[in-house]
């Protein structure tokens, strides 16, 4: 078994800035009464703030400046998810600013980039890529939806579901069987034969729908990249997987924080409750599954540059910070007792983004499985 | 309890059926006439509902009343007052209270609530602050109480106070009986992660309550209020469900259904059915034992165990519908539920997050299973005899 | 799914005369110092004390009256094991007196059990059953060794491991696949052919070998009863476990009980460490495992004249009880800081049986696989 | 740390190794000298081992050395003294002290224990019991030790002790180095589970020491205690293993070799490589920060990590083996180890349950991040002020 590669996981002064800059707009723009709101409505995010946010080159953070990104990587990206994981910060920026993104990166043509990119960058455009049909199944080979030629167009049909940003979408990737393999296909979300609906989710603050496709005809050019996008599509999984790592860290953290904050203030008995060890240890143990998950994010940005490595990296991050942020998540439930338990208490907008995340690309056991092929165990 | 007891209540059961034709009598009257024939509480003096019989033979008359097609709904309808209201009654009120209050709680004609949990005084009931304070032949009551279930339709409540903020905290409390409909009672649904309101947040402002409608003594409430909780734990034990039901027969279902044949996750299912069934299998132990008087260390574990179960449980049948396991099917619509609704995977997720707080903390619970069952020594106390106004709070 | 049959656990009197009996015998005959010097001398059991067992009827506990046994049945059985679990009995009792006579009372013919039981009731002969070859195969299906007719004779080669008491026994019980599928052979262990090599023992208190058979000869009647006894030792097995399972259910509330006493005399920091949450709620745990695996286990003993409901609870208390047997036994060192850690202290003797009574009879994985197959899931 | 200190030790190791080259000089002889030079503890004072220079420098002369074929073996085998020893000797000795006892012990010709716990103060090292009465310019020690690696090999033993019973706990203690070949010091094997013994007990019976051997002021154990054991961490802090090495690599060898396809105990084994994989990498952040001069969090949590790690894993490995986990192949032959032998699965899985006990429980691992690091509230204390007489022990 080769070493791991080695690399410094100390932040950067550039990072050091992202992190600082994007707490401030988080806390000033979507402060957890603002999320509230935004959960509880029709269309789950705020189309000024996303505006903002493209204001503040967030949208086009980790594409490259030829296409209108600022030319940042994946550690950056991870920065930044991770205060949006420590804020729940609601809206379509997982969806398109980091699946729909990767997937046209990992997968499109250079003109497709070129043309794609900028207005995704700018937050013009927003975009999800849908990928996923059967519910435990999280492989993008072969999938139902299949997309056959006639003329010089194709046609497609079938359907997806948890398609994250489905509903806020213009443009939405596909990926379809065809006779050559798995091809990823760019369609308008008005096209003809498209049906979006809206899913009742568990986290509010990321919506998701069941995406339709009748008979949607689309261009040669739709196809993103070559006739087989398998590699491209599990590299675009595995980095996601990387960013996801990154948010759920954030969000752990956050619930951490707020367990040890009512630790110290909360008391009964005549003593605060955090002198207990009962609850001292919980939190102890979420500090250390925190760290832990903190360490497997944080190397998996590090080393996407390499396959073998990020193969490797890439479902460790995804199974140990998923495990983390639900188990965290829960005992911060617990520690703050029935107040823990109550809408109007915070701590389960943490717990439902933490399950949703959890499942969202495989759960852990799925992530193991993974590993173990990248491991050959 | 001795067989002409057996035979005796069996015969005034089949009177009160003849006399009452279940089919044939609304059942606010029928458990009225129950009442009035000594059947609703068998070991209750007679006059308030009782014979003065053992307690045991209570099971008895309950099924014999259903197998004649007789309603024993009521017992669930009012289940605070009919499970612990009574049984506070019995133990700690007047003759004159028990009458005004018995009959019309066993017919559900009012309902009663409970009303203990403060926002500071969660697993540490003793801390309570809210005030009753004596006006004349009245107490004027300021304060909040919090996951009160039932709040929103009781006539009564059980009213927990501190009366003498200067007294160490286990003294100086007074135990009421609230009329809820009463000027300054405020009502308010508490709505839980799930979405839904079980619960209730009661507030008490400038509460006027008659002397008439205390328990017991003035600096007892303490004392009433244990015999209310010993009373909840005699009336949450009893009938154990059958294997594989409940969250466990759920997560069975939703594994069949799957038709999935992952080896992970079969044995996930299968460790989870075997501590259920292991843990099943000891509360019917428990009750055998308390059935024989013999209560042993297996009564104690039940609600510890359950509680870590049906998190574990619901969070792996979650995780079994994959993907489907983010939806939320029934959405967030802070409504009442309508009575004790069935829960999906999702739901039942959130739902029994809670398992571990109500009733007693697993952490209180592992203190009481440490220090009670085990005889371990007790943490330094550090608030048992300041006087309670001098207790850190918050 | 049928409901669980209705079953009393409260013991009888009778139960509890066996109890105390036992208790007392144990506790005089065989205290842990006598068990430390048996488990570190060569032959691992007292032949004195093995006669007086004998004596108190233990050997022929189980054993029809006719055999010369006392006719109580599993659950008297397993108030007896409990009592050698508490006390962490050496010597081959477990091997002779539940799993080689269980198996003969389970395949052997009526002559053949008329025969062979007597002798192993007094305690005169010791017995074990040889039946596993690889480390992680615990089915009965199908063995390597094998059984060849000659003549009148069946030649058996092939080579046995983990036989429990078969370093003391005087007749060996094989397992070997003939053409009618698998038989089960008696064979005396001075046979020609017949080699007994002791093996170093995870658990020095019961001893192990690995037993070859190098062109074994024996008669016809050498085999128990017909040509397939795969159902009947398959059913031994189930009754090994159930019985199992009861000793671990006495070893480890023994476990819980060293704790218990020891975290209330403890003192540092000037409290009984029994007054820390971390150890008093470890003890609490570990009381609920204890009940938890005594239910599976008084349950199964209780059920075994029910095929179906047996293959449900044995390996049931299988699972249960050696998981919480491994824990607590494990716990009580930790609760016990650096003397559980030492030689001198008695907490290694329950941790080393816990570990290998959980691998006896199959993994608490390959239990709930059994389990699994029994109902259905 | 400047270049030119950087370039200095460069140029001092070179000279030192040309001098003595390492090929034609005994070891004593070559670490001898290294101390002459100054390039023994490089941040102590010249004179003392040291130039007085950055502590970070030692690692680059330790390569450098290691690099030019010399040995720096002598941190291992006298791993106390060089490690802890030599800090509390630079930290509370007189200089007559520190040239008595410096340069013996990096050439191992001295080797040193430790002899702090005992078996009434494991945890609670300060709770500690072992007398020493003074005598004239004598001190008279009885009393017991015990978990001393080294002690029957060492010359010298870093002893704290109780002079003032009266005082509080945390006082009144005296801390010496006691000649471990005087009258009265019995040192004994302490057999572990696993049959070996890597440590022993050692017993005091008037034992006396001169008070020139005494450290620091009498009633200053405590402090000089800490410092040893801040060492400690120092010391045992350092460089992390490779990925997939220790006992997660030999789980993955065993697995391999087992040919097992069981797609249960593959999860159970991934399961655990992760773990491990994020603690390590855990480590390596924690050092990173801590070489940048910011410890975190990562650092605190290792110790805690790795004992609940190394059981679990040596567990599943034993559990591989299936019924081969049930054989010793080393029997229990109660002897002291050779060295650090590599352990199979079983006797690993044994000699692990001691990785949450022995320096510092994970008890008090979890008490240390609780209070230190997240900064929760203290228990409440009812030994700190009590004079140690009165302290309940036991």
């Amino acid at each position: 078994m080769a070493d791991s590669p080695t690399v410094s996981y100390a932040p950067t002064e550039e990072q050091d800035l992202i992190r600082t800059t994007a707490r401030r707009f988080l806390e000033e723009r979507l402060p957890i009464p603002t999320v509230r709101e935004l959960m509880m409505s029709e269309e789950g995010f705020d189309a000024k703030v996303w505006k903002d946010m493209a204001g503040m080159g967030w949208m086009g953070l980790a594409v490259a400046e030829e296409h209108g990104g600022s030319g940042f990587g994946p550690v950056e990206l991870g920065v930044l998810l991770e205060e949006m994981g420590r804020a729940v910060t609601p809206g379509p920026f997982f969806g398109s600013a980091v699946i729909a993104t990767t997937a046209i990166q990992e997968a499109a043509t250079d003109t497709q980039r070129a043309d794609l990119l900028p207005p995704l960058s700018s937050g013009e455009t927003i975009a999800t890529l849908a990928i996923f049909e059967d519910p435990r199944r999280w492989s993008v080979e072969s999938p139902g939806t299949k997309a056959v030629r006639s003329g010089d167009e194709w046609v497609i049909d079938g359907a997806k579901r948890a398609v994250i940003a489905g509903t806020e979408a213009d443009l939405v990737l596909v990926t379809a069987s065809t006779d050559a393999g798995v091809s990823l296909f760019a369609v308008p979300a008005h096209a003809d034969g498209v049906e979006v609906s809206p899913e009742p989710v568990l986290d509010p603050t990321r919506r998701q729908a069941r995406v339709g496709f009748d008979s949607v005809r689309v261009g040669d050019g739709a196809r993103l990249g070559g006739p087989d996008a398998a590699a491209a599509l599990r590299r675009t999984l595995a980095l996601a997987v990387t960013a996801l790592a990154s948010e759920q860290v954030g969000g752990a953290q956050r619930c951490l924080d707020m367990s040890v904050e009512y630790a110290k203030s909360r008391h009964q008995f005549g003593r605060p409750i955090g002198s207990f060890q009962a609850i001292k240890h919980r939190c102890a143990q979420m500090l250390m599954k925190v760290e832990h998950a903190r360490s497997a994010a944080y190397h998996a940005a590090r080393v996407t540059d390499d396959p073998d490595e990020l193969a490797v990296a890439a479902p460790l991050a995804g199974s140990v910070a998923s495990e983390a942020y639900v188990w965290v998540a829960g005992e911060n439930i617990q520690v703050h007792g029935g107040i823990g338990f109550t809408w109007e208490h915070d701590a389960h907008l943490y717990l439902k983004r933490a399950k949703t995340s959890s499942l969202l690309f495989g759960d852990p056991s799925y992530q193991r499985h993974l590993l173990g092929q990248a491991l050959g165990i | 309890m001795s067989d002409s007891d057996d035979a005796r209540v069996d015969r005034l059961v089949d009177e009160l059926v003849e006399a009452h034709p279940p089919g044939a009598t609304s059942e606010e009257a029928f458990w009225g006439a129950q009442y009035d024939n000594g059947l609703a509480w068998v070991w209750h003096p007679e006059g308030f509902g009782g014979l003065g019989l053992a307690r045991g033979l209570q099971a008895r008359i309950n099924q014999r009343l259903e197998k004649a097609g007789a309603s024993t709904e009521n017992r669930y309808r009012n289940l605070l007052g009919i499970a612990m209201g009574a049984g506070v009654l019995d133990a700690h009120a007047s003759d004159e209270q028990k009458r005004r209050w018995l009959r019309p709680m066993f017919t559900t004609e009012e309902i009663w609530c409970q009303l203990f949990s403060e926002p500071g005084a969660g697993s540490d009931v003793a801390g309570l602050a809210t005030r009753a304070v004596r006006d004349g032949d009245e107490w004027v009551v300021n304060g909040q109480k919090v996951w009160t279930t039932l709040a929103h339709v009781a006539r009564w409540g059980m009213l927990v106070t501190r009366t003498d903020p200067d007294a160490p905290k286990h003294q100086g409390m007074t135990y009421f009986i609230v009329d809820m409909t009463a000027d300054g009672v405020d009502v308010r649904p508490l709505y839980q992660i799930t979405g839904e309101a079980e619960f209730n947040e009661v507030f008490f402002n400038d509460v006027r309550i008659p002397d008439e409608h205390r328990i017991d003594a003035v600096g007892a409430g303490w004392r009433v209020a244990v015999t209310t909780l010993m009373n909840e734990r005699v009336a949450i034990g009893g009938n154990v469900p059958p294997r594989q039901s409940g969250y466990i027969g759920h997560a069975v279902d939703v594994w069949a259904e799957s038709g999935s044949d992952d080896p992970v996750l079969r044995d996930r299912l299968l460790h989870l059915w075997a501590e259920a069934e292991a843990a099943r299998i000891t509360s019917i132990r428990a009750n055998e034992m308390a059935t024989a008087g013999i209560p042993g260390p297996e009564g104690s574990t039940g609600k510890l165990a359950w509680a870590n179960l049906n998190k574990e449980i619901t969070a792996f049948t979650t995780d079994l519908l994959g993907l489907d396991g983010t939806l939320y099917p029934d959405g967030y619509e802070l409504v009442r539920p309508e009575g004790l609704a069935q829960h999906g995977p999702q739901k039942a997720f959130l739902r029994t997050r809670a398992n571990s707080i109500e009733g007693g903390t697993s952490e209180i619970m592992l203190n009481i299973l440490g220090e009670r069952v085990l005889g371990l020594p007790g943490e330094p106390r550090v608030d048992k005899d300041l006087p309670w106004s001098e207790v850190p709070r918050g």
